[in-house]
């Protein structure tokens, strides 16, 4: 021990696990990877341009609002800020003017996330906040979906098509009946690999399962959530559907289409806005479901996994407080 | 015309059936609630501070006015006035008390006091305190991790950066004594206002004997009881080896700042001295 | 089926507080605390429901039959006054502890729009007393959803600390809006 | 304080609406343009105004006890004289204001400024802090109006500043964002407030 | 005390009724003069008062107004007070002028709860001028979606398609005896 | 094999001196021997300055029930009796002695052989126990007569002896259950006399397959002793969990262990209790792990107590150049050192020197609720929740929270990835709880 080389004194645990917040939060970037292959592969260009932008101006508020607002360090490189930009780029269509991603950004990093005191004090998912700012304020540009694969090479001129939902929800409006509309919409197999309308990020599940299995195995989260998700999801489309096929789509479809799985996966399981219990996160999860089908079926959107989580966001404090985990010595046990 | 008829007599009546019933209810269910701790309440500065020990100001109204006098109650915020306000609230007779301020009692800067480890746990002094004497040779000193500052509603304790050492602002002191309970170390003393805000305290607390604390600190009281000595008032005593000056006898005359050998004795808000230096010098060489 | 339309159309579409901009007062004010914000909207309910039946019952014998509809305003504030300071009075003396959990609430209930509101709307809806009153009572019960998840949201940051720029009111409106955005995903359940 | 003072008070240093944060849902659900927003602003400084005016003039009449009943069916009685008029004269903009304008007895400024101020102070001086305390909420309603409607219309007073077809941002004139729009407004003057 | 405010609220009340006496008056004549307004916006000029010629026709969505708009005597079109159910936040109430012919003359929404900037814009010359001229029962009031002819505000396809809807309810309860 | 059901982390293991056999350390020059060396009351002292002492002999008189005797380490004159920095740096009351000689009290039994079965009741064991100033050595320092004293209407019917040692690192426990094997036996069986049961329960965790198979083998003539292998996870080595895993019994929120008839000792305790008894001899030594990342060598001594532990850490090689921070105990729930000159109690189990590269803590940053600390909290708590109560000073609500419940086993601190002092609130809203229980029972 030298002079200047004085001795450190704390309190214990001297010693500290691996895990940091940059390492869970690249896990999630890598995890996302597969879907963003998806994505360049049907929409190319629109998706290029889109992601990098997104991530590229949530960064820049992160830092910005650091700098300036709270003349804090930079927590720039935790990687938070990049995850909400990517998720926030999956969650518009591939051809929204630059202007609507950074006006997004904006909302989804200073209003949803530093306005509240940065990284894991957002009780709202900051990119479901954008994302939802951005439907109810443009829902002309919002709901407008470039083809796949033919507009891989256009950005903002891409030609679009209606997502597997809209038309379902469209036609049932007109009281076309269901066996006709589901001859509109791709093959099952296709909407599992991506071949459809939709998001950016959301289009394939099989992408998205990939990455959420990796996310389990490295134990950034838990089968929880998702879990409770998919199988609302599943119970209460397969209950309409066995009541009335010819007006409800079955489960496998409602799995299929739309945001669920880039919901279930990598939206509702932000950990800053979900409950800390397993018990509260499948209560959590199950209001999801339950909201997202409630919205799909009998709502005049489309698609509801956004809303679901947002509200059930809302729930998470409440959950907390009354959903404690099991205490050592709870009970008289032998007592 | 005629619904100019029928809206004085349908709005009155109804008007008056409602005063009436209210009437009739208010006599029949009347439950008796102190209408005097609204007054105090209202006279109070609504800082809720806790300064006085009671939870926030309704808390601090409520004993007012069940207590039966107010000696022992006191609101440091609202001061010597806001007291006669509430016992002109109360027709009761007030307690006053001399003004005071908040004053730091170290002057155990870096340069003073070698640190001897490296804090690294929680940020703060009670958890500091908690785990050891601290991070200099000084088991007495303030630790500098600041948990007066951030209990002061009033931003009146400041940090300083070069000597590490809390620093109060006297005018935005309100003497609520929340940074006196917060200070683990005890450093914090509410002490008499005098005039000009000019005072003179031994800005040290280290119980030591001389030599170690000496060795600990180059500002820390020695005990060497030359300022007893030189105080023509008796102001100064000696505990614990650690002089204290009373604040109500003190003068300010300012002799003891400069007999003492250590500079442990502080004297803040006077002009500056002109045979100052002259006057060390002197001293030094008396306490050789 | 009427029924369960207002009550969801109250509830979840036209939330009171966060569609309709009513009672934003106790919204903001009364809910810091879960059990304070259960507490509230327990009172309101009650004295809303009541503030309906009687309102309601003053318009269709009273201000109708003497064509005297201008009235309205002046009339149903005095008669939500009284009445409120009634329950007041009584509860006061009849269950002590009831008034602990709710009628500390009812003062801050007679300035509240919400009361005087959801009295006017059932009337301007043209509703049964029926229907006026399940309608009062989905608002009320939407009124104490939207504070009850607030209350838990406010709990949660008061734990963790807000910048303090946006401390208090700022951060409270902000998230308000973004629960009542998330809320606009029912818009379509019912009409 | 000086009868300038009590004007001045309510438009700036106790803004009810910035300041006090009081009654807040008509701030909230008529802000969807500046001219609701001014003409909700109108109305209820007309009332403010009017009722100072006479609970100071009636408050040595007025037994404590039946004061709250007295005040209210006082404001009342103007509320319901500005619903008349407006009725009568500006049609449009009372449809517009919808509920809210028979809901401006319950406003809590102005039972709070009976309470607070009218009943203590002279005529002229509850007139002129009526007055002050109105044009401060009608400022305050305009500023938020304006905003909402440039955001969420691209326009100011009707007058449009973006194309026909350009897209504006609409969750602005919707309810959350009155919300959002009045919780930076106010985290902006507290800012101010903070830096002087 | 109740005396008090006996004596408040009889002043209050007689203020009140005086008030309402002054105003009755200029409430109704604005009311009077927006339906007139109204109708002068949707039929070509008259010198009648539709208002007192005001009869009724019947539809799925009860009794619509229907105003004889005649110049000389001479009938130059019908106004009919005709709304819908299927909008996006529940009905609206339009205004339409119709020719003897069935021809559209011109259209004016009267109360709508749509969304400000999408749905509103229905109230736009852009989509309004889409109906002028048109007869239903040659052209297809239907929004293009649908097969019918008329644009769709964009973002706003449920107000534009319950436009139609009222139009055609208009027309329907016109041709079905509403012609007099 | 067993554990306990929830929570738990694998830091990583670290035993380095786990191949050292125990060596005897050179008798210091001189020993300070501070009047806490237990929990409860600190000991009173009954020797002046100037006295003559023997190893042995008592110097200090346990001053109430929950307290314990001290005797003098060594052989020599009491230099003074004044307050010094313990390791905390807060001056308090010490014994300084001046060795001279190694002088044992004559009547310590120093001879190596075994003595196996002393004739002596339940009563008696106790109150020996009690008088050679026996206290835990698995880290609480508890004194131990307290321990096997069971108390009215209850009834203990398990002996555990806790020879898990879940703490990375330290390896005196491993050490002792290989070298003095046979000696824990026979402690055993006298807590078992002690506590009137028939049944007693060794759990050592996987890691040591030595110290399993040579305890096993020595309990086949043990009939009523059996060793329990136990999964690797700290904190298997906590109280209740330990009984949680070997028995299936939870000891409930604020209770003992005695209340699911259960006891926890130590295999130091038992050695202890072994030579108490059967020796004769006070409990004035211990074994003590000295090892480090960059250390060359490590050791496990056995050690008088009082012995500055710089002598410890000269004796093995020096400090090294990259020491950031020394722990008097392990690394999980060891506690730094400020100053190397204090000396060596009843409950330093270990010296661990850690390099700069390790000592410091990682930047705080804001909680992002991943609810891992939630996860690994063996007691079931919430600590990220008690953090924040606990920054908020609501200690009634940490009290709810079941504050007191926690271990302090740190689990939670080690597992954060935001580098948050979890357990540093929750010690400090512990202190706060405690307080305000006091002032309420007042
Ligand atoms: C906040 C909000 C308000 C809306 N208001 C209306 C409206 O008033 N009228 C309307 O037709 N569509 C409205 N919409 C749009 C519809 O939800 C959606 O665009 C509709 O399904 C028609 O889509 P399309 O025109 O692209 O076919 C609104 C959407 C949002 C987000
Ligand atoms: C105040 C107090 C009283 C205790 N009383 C008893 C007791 O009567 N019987 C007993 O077996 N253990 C008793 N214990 C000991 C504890 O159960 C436990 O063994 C001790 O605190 C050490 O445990 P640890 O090393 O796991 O922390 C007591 C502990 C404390 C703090
Ligand atoms: C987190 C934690 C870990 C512990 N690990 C051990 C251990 O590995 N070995 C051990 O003997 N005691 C350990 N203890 C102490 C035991 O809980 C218990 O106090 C001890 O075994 C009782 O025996 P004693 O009184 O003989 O010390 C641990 C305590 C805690 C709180
Ligand atoms: C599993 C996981 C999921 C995440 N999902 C989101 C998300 O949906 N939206 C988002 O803005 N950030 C997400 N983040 C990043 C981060 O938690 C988020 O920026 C915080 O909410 C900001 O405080 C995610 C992080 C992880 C580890
Ligand atoms: S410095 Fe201390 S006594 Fe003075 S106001 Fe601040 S906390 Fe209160
Ligand atoms: S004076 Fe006390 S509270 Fe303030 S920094 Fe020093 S030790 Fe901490
Ligand atoms: S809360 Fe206590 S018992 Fe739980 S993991 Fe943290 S230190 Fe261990
Ligand atoms: S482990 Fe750390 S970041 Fe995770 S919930 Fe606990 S305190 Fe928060
Ligand atoms: S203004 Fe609506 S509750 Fe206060």
């Amino acid at each position: 021990m030298s002079a200047t080389n004085l001795l450190t004194i704390s309190y214990s645990p001297h010693q500290f696990g691996s895990e940091s917040v940059q390492k869970i939060m690249y896990r999630v970037l890598i995890a996302m990877v597969p879907a963003f292959a998806v994505s360049l592969i049907f929409f190319g260009l629109g998706a290029l341009a889109v992601t990098s932008i997104a991530v590229v101006s949530c960064m820049s508020f992160e830092y910005l609002i650091n700098r300036f607002m709270f003349k804090a360090g930079s927590t720039l490189w935790n990687g938070s800020a990049a995850v909400t930009g990517v998720l926030l780029a999956f969650n518009v269509p591939s051809n929204l003017p630059v202007w609507m991603i950074i006006i997004g950004s904006l909302v989804a990093i200073g209003i949803a996330k530093m306005s509240f005191g940065g990284l894991g004090k957002n009780p709202f998912n900051p990119a479901l906040v954008g994302r939802v700012f951005l439907l109810i304020s443009f829902p002309v540009q919002m709901t407008s979906w470039p083809k796949a694969i033919e507009s891989r090479f256009a950005y903002l001129d891409a030609a679009t098509g209606a997502t597997p939902l809209a038309i379902l929800k469209e036609g049932i409006k007109n009281g076309q009946p269901l066996s006709d509309l589901m001859k509109e919409v791709p093959g099952y197999a296709q909407m599992f690999l991506g071949n459809m309308g939709g998001s950016l990020g959301e289009i394939s599940a099989l992408a998205l399962i990939i990455g959420g299995l990796y996310l389990i195995l490295k134990k950034v989260i838990t089968w929880h959530i998702p879990g409770s998700i998919l199988a609302t999801v599943v119970m209460f489309t397969g209950i309409l559907w066995m009541i009335d096929p010819g007006k409800y789509a079955d489960p496998l479809f409602h799995l299929l289409a739309g945001g669920i799985m880039l919901g279930a996966i990598f939206m509702a399981t932000d950990m800053v806005t979900s409950p800390m219990t397993p018990v509260g996160q499948i209560i959590f999860g199950a209001g999801i479901g339950l909201i997202t089908c409630l919205i799909r079926i009998f709502g005049s959107y489309p698609e509801g996994v956004s809303f679901a989580i947002l509200i059930m966001n809302a729930f998470v404090p409440l959950i907390d407080k009354y959903v404690k985990p099991k205490r050592f010595g709870e009970e008289l046990k032998n007592g | 015309m005629n619904t100019v008829v029928i809206t004085i007599i349908s709005l009155s009546v109804i008007g008056s059936l409602s005063g009436f019933i209210l009437f009739l209810i208010a006599r029949k269910f009347k439950v008796f609630e102190d209408p005097r701790i609204d007054d105090v309440e209202a006279v109070l500065p609504g800082a809720n501070c806790g300064g006085c020990g009671y939870p926030g100001c309704r808390g601090f109204a409520e004993n007012c006015v069940k207590a039966e006098s107010l000696d022992a109650l006191f609101c440091p915020v609202g001061g010597n006035d806001g007291m006669v306000k509430i016992a002109e609230a109360l027709g009761k007779v007030a307690v006053t008390k001399d003004p005071t301020v908040a004053v730091i009692r170290c002057s155990g800067s870096p340069d003073h006091r070698t640190r001897t480890t490296r804090y690294d746990s929680a940020a703060t002094c009670e958890i500091a305190s908690g785990l050891f004497s601290g991070d200099t040779a000084c088991s007495y000193g303030c630790l500098g991790l600041g948990d007066c500052v951030v209990v002061c509603t009033f931003d009146a304790i400041h940090m300083n950066p070069v000597t590490l050492l809390p620093e109060v602002i006297d005018e935005k002191c309100t003497s609520c004594g929340a940074c006196v309970k917060a200070c683990p170390k005890t450093i914090v003393e509410l002490r008499k206002k005098s005039k000009k805000d000019r005072k003179i305290f031994v800005s040290c607390v280290n119980q030591d004997k001389g030599a170690a604390a000496k060795k600990a600190c180059s500002v820390a009281c020695i005990a060497c009881k030359v300022c007893v000595k030189t105080c023509e008032f008796d102001a100064i005593t000696i505990e614990n080896f650690l002089a204290y000056i009373d604040p109500v006898k003190c003068t300010l005359c300012r002799k003891c700042v400069s007999v003492c050998p250590t500079d442990s004795i502080l004297e803040i808000n006077f002009p500056p001295r002109k045979v100052a230096e002259v006057e060390t010098v002197v001293s030094e060489i008396q306490a050789n | 089926m009427e029924y369960i339309i207002i009550f969801i159309s109250a509830i979840l579409v036209n939330n009171i507080v966060l569609a309709k901009f009513l009672g934003i007062c106790p919204f903001l004010g009364v809910s810091n605390k879960v059990g304070t914000a259960a507490g509230m909207s327990a009172a309101v309910t009650f004295v809303m429901v009541l503030a309906t039946i009687v309102t309601f019952l003053l318009q269709k014998y009273v201000l109708d039959p003497f064509h005297i509809g201008f009235m309205q305003t002046i009339v149903f504030i005095l008669v939500i006054a009284a009445l409120v300071q009634m329950v007041e009075t009584i509860l006061k003396k009849i269950s002590p502890s009831l008034y602990q959990a709710l009628g500390i609430f009812l003062p801050l209930i007679t300035t509240n729009c919400a009361v005087l509101g959801i009295a006017i709307l059932t009337i301007q809806n043209d509703y049964n007393l029926i229907q006026g009153i399940v309608f009062t009572a989905a608002n009320a019960l939407g009124f104490g959803l939207a504070i009850i998840i607030f209350a838990g949201l406010r709990e949660r940051l008061e734990l963790q600390g807000v910048p303090k720029g946006m401390k208090g009111f700022p951060i409270s409106l902000v998230m308000a809006g973004i629960l009542a955005m998330a809320f606009m995903g029912f818009s379509g359940i019912v009409k | 304080m000086s009868n300038l003072k009590h004007f001045t008070n309510g438009i700036v240093r106790e803004n009810p609406t910035l300041v006090l944060l009081i009654g807040m849902c008509p701030v909230l659900a008529v802000s969807t343009s500046a001219i609701n927003g001014m003409g909700m602003g109108v109305a209820t400084t007309f009332v403010l105004t009017m009722s100072n005016l006479v609970i100071s003039l009636i408050k040595n009449l007025v037994p404590n006890k039946v004061r709250i009943p007295i005040f209210v069916v006082v404001i009342a009685s103007f509320v319901t004289i500005v619903q008349m008029t407006m009725e009568a004269f500006v049609p449009t903009l009372y449809k517009a204001l919808g509920v809210f304008v028979p809901l401006i007895v319950v406003n809590c400024i102005i039972l709070a400024r009976a309470e607070a101020f009218a009943q203590k102070n002279t005529v002229i001086a509850s007139i002129l802090d009526g007055l002050g305390m109105g044009i401060g909420f009608t400022l305050a309603l305009t500023t938020l109006g304006a905003i909402r409607e440039m955001l969420g219309n691209g326009s100011i007073f009707n007058i449009r500043f973006v194309g026909e077809n350009a897209s504006t941002i609409l969750v602005f004139i919707l309810s959350p964002g009155a919300f959002i729009a009045l919780g930076y407004l106010i985290a902006f003057i507290n800012r101010l407030k903070g830096n002087k | 005390m109740v005396l008090s405010l006996f004596g408040v609220c009889a002043i209050a009340s007689g203020l009140l009724g005086y008030m309402n006496a002054i105003t009755e008056g200029p409430i109704a004549e604005s009311k009077a003069k927006a339906k007139l307004e109204a109708i002068r916006k949707v039929v070509p000029e008259f010198n009648n008062n539709p208002s007192e010629e005001k009869y009724t026709v019947q539809s799925d969505l009860g009794e619509l107004e229907c105003f004889p708009a005649k110049k000389d005597g001479q009938m130059v079109g019908t106004a009919i007070s005709t709304k819908t159910n299927i909008a996006f936040s529940g009905s609206f109430s339009v205004m339409v002028g119709i020719k003897p012919d069935g021809t559209l003359i011109n259209t004016s929404v009267l109360e709508h709860k749509e969304t400000p900037g999408l749905g509103t814009k229905m109230m736009e010359p852009k989509f309004k001028n889409q109906f002028v001229g048109k007869n239903p029962g040659t052209n297809k009031i239907k929004v293009k979606k649908d097969g019918g002819e008329i644009d769709a505000i964009t973002a706003a396809t449920i107000s534009s398609r319950a436009f139609c809807d009222a139009i055609m309810r208009a027309y329907n309860a016109y041709q079905k005896g509403g012609q007099k | 094999m067993k554990t306990f059901p929830k929570g738990g982390v694998h830091p990583p293991e670290n035993k380095k001196a786990s191949g050292s056999a125990i060596e005897v350390l050179p008798l210091p020059k001189s020993v300070r021997i501070h009047l806490s060396q237990h929990l409860g009351a600190p000991a009173e002292p009954i020797v002046a300055k100037g006295d003559m002492v023997k190893a042995g002999q008592l110097i200090a008189k346990s001053t109430g029930f929950i307290s314990a005797n001290i005797h003098s380490p060594v052989s020599g004159i009491v230099q003074k009796i004044e307050p010094a920095p313990d390791s905390s740096g807060y001056k308090r009351p010490a014994i300084f002695i001046d060795v001279q000689g190694d002088e044992w009290m004559e009547t310590i039994d120093r001879s190596p052989n075994l003595i196996k079965f002393p004739d002596l009741n339940s009563e008696e064991i106790i109150t020996r126990i009690g008088r050679m100033g026996i206290v835990g050595l698995g880290g609480a320092t508890f004194p131990s007569h307290v321990k096997i004293t069971v108390p009215k209407g209850k009834k203990a019917e398990i002996l555990i002896i806790n020879g898990v040692e879940c703490e990375p690192y330290l390896t005196s426990d491993h050490r002792l259950m290989l070298e003095k094997g046979e000696e824990i036996l026979v402690g055993t069986q006298l807590l078992m006399k002690a506590l009137r049961v028939n049944k007693a329960v060794i759990g050592i965790e996987s890691n040591k397959p030595d110290a399993i198979s040579h305890l096993s083998t020595l309990c086949a003539r043990y009939p009523d002793i059996r060793v329990e292998t136990l999964q690797v996870k700290y904190p298997q080595g906590g109280e209740k969990q330990l009984i949680k895993a070997i028995t299936g019994r939870e000891v409930p929120s604020g209770r003992l262990p005695i209340d699911v008839g259960a006891v926890v000792h130590n295999v130091g305790t038992a050695f202890a209790v072994y030579e108490a008894i059967t020796k004769n001899k006070p409990l004035f030594e211990r074994i003590v792990t000295v090892t480090g990342k960059s250390m060359e060598r490590t050791a496990n001594y056995l050690v008088r107590i009082g012995t500055p532990v710089t002598e410890l850490i000269e004796a093995t090689g020096g400090m090294p150049e990259d020491t950031g921070k020394v722990i008097n105990g392990g690394p999980m729930m060891g506690q730094a050192l400020p100053l190397l000159d204090v000396p060596v109690t009843k409950g330093t189990s270990g010296i661990v020197l850690m390099p700069v590269t390790e000592s410091n803590r990682r930047t705080t940053m804001n909680c992002i609720r991943c609810s891992r600390c939630n996860s690994v909290c063996a007691m079931g708590l919430e600590p990220y929740f008690l953090m924040s109560l606990g920054e908020a000073k609501r200690w009634d609500d940490m009290e709810q929270a079941r504050v007191m419940d926690c271990m302090e086993c740190g689990s939670c601190s080690y597992t954060c990835p935001s580098g948050r002092p979890l357990l540093d609130y929750i010690r400090l809203g512990k202190n706060s709880v405690n307080r305000l229980i006091r002032s309420r029972s007042k």
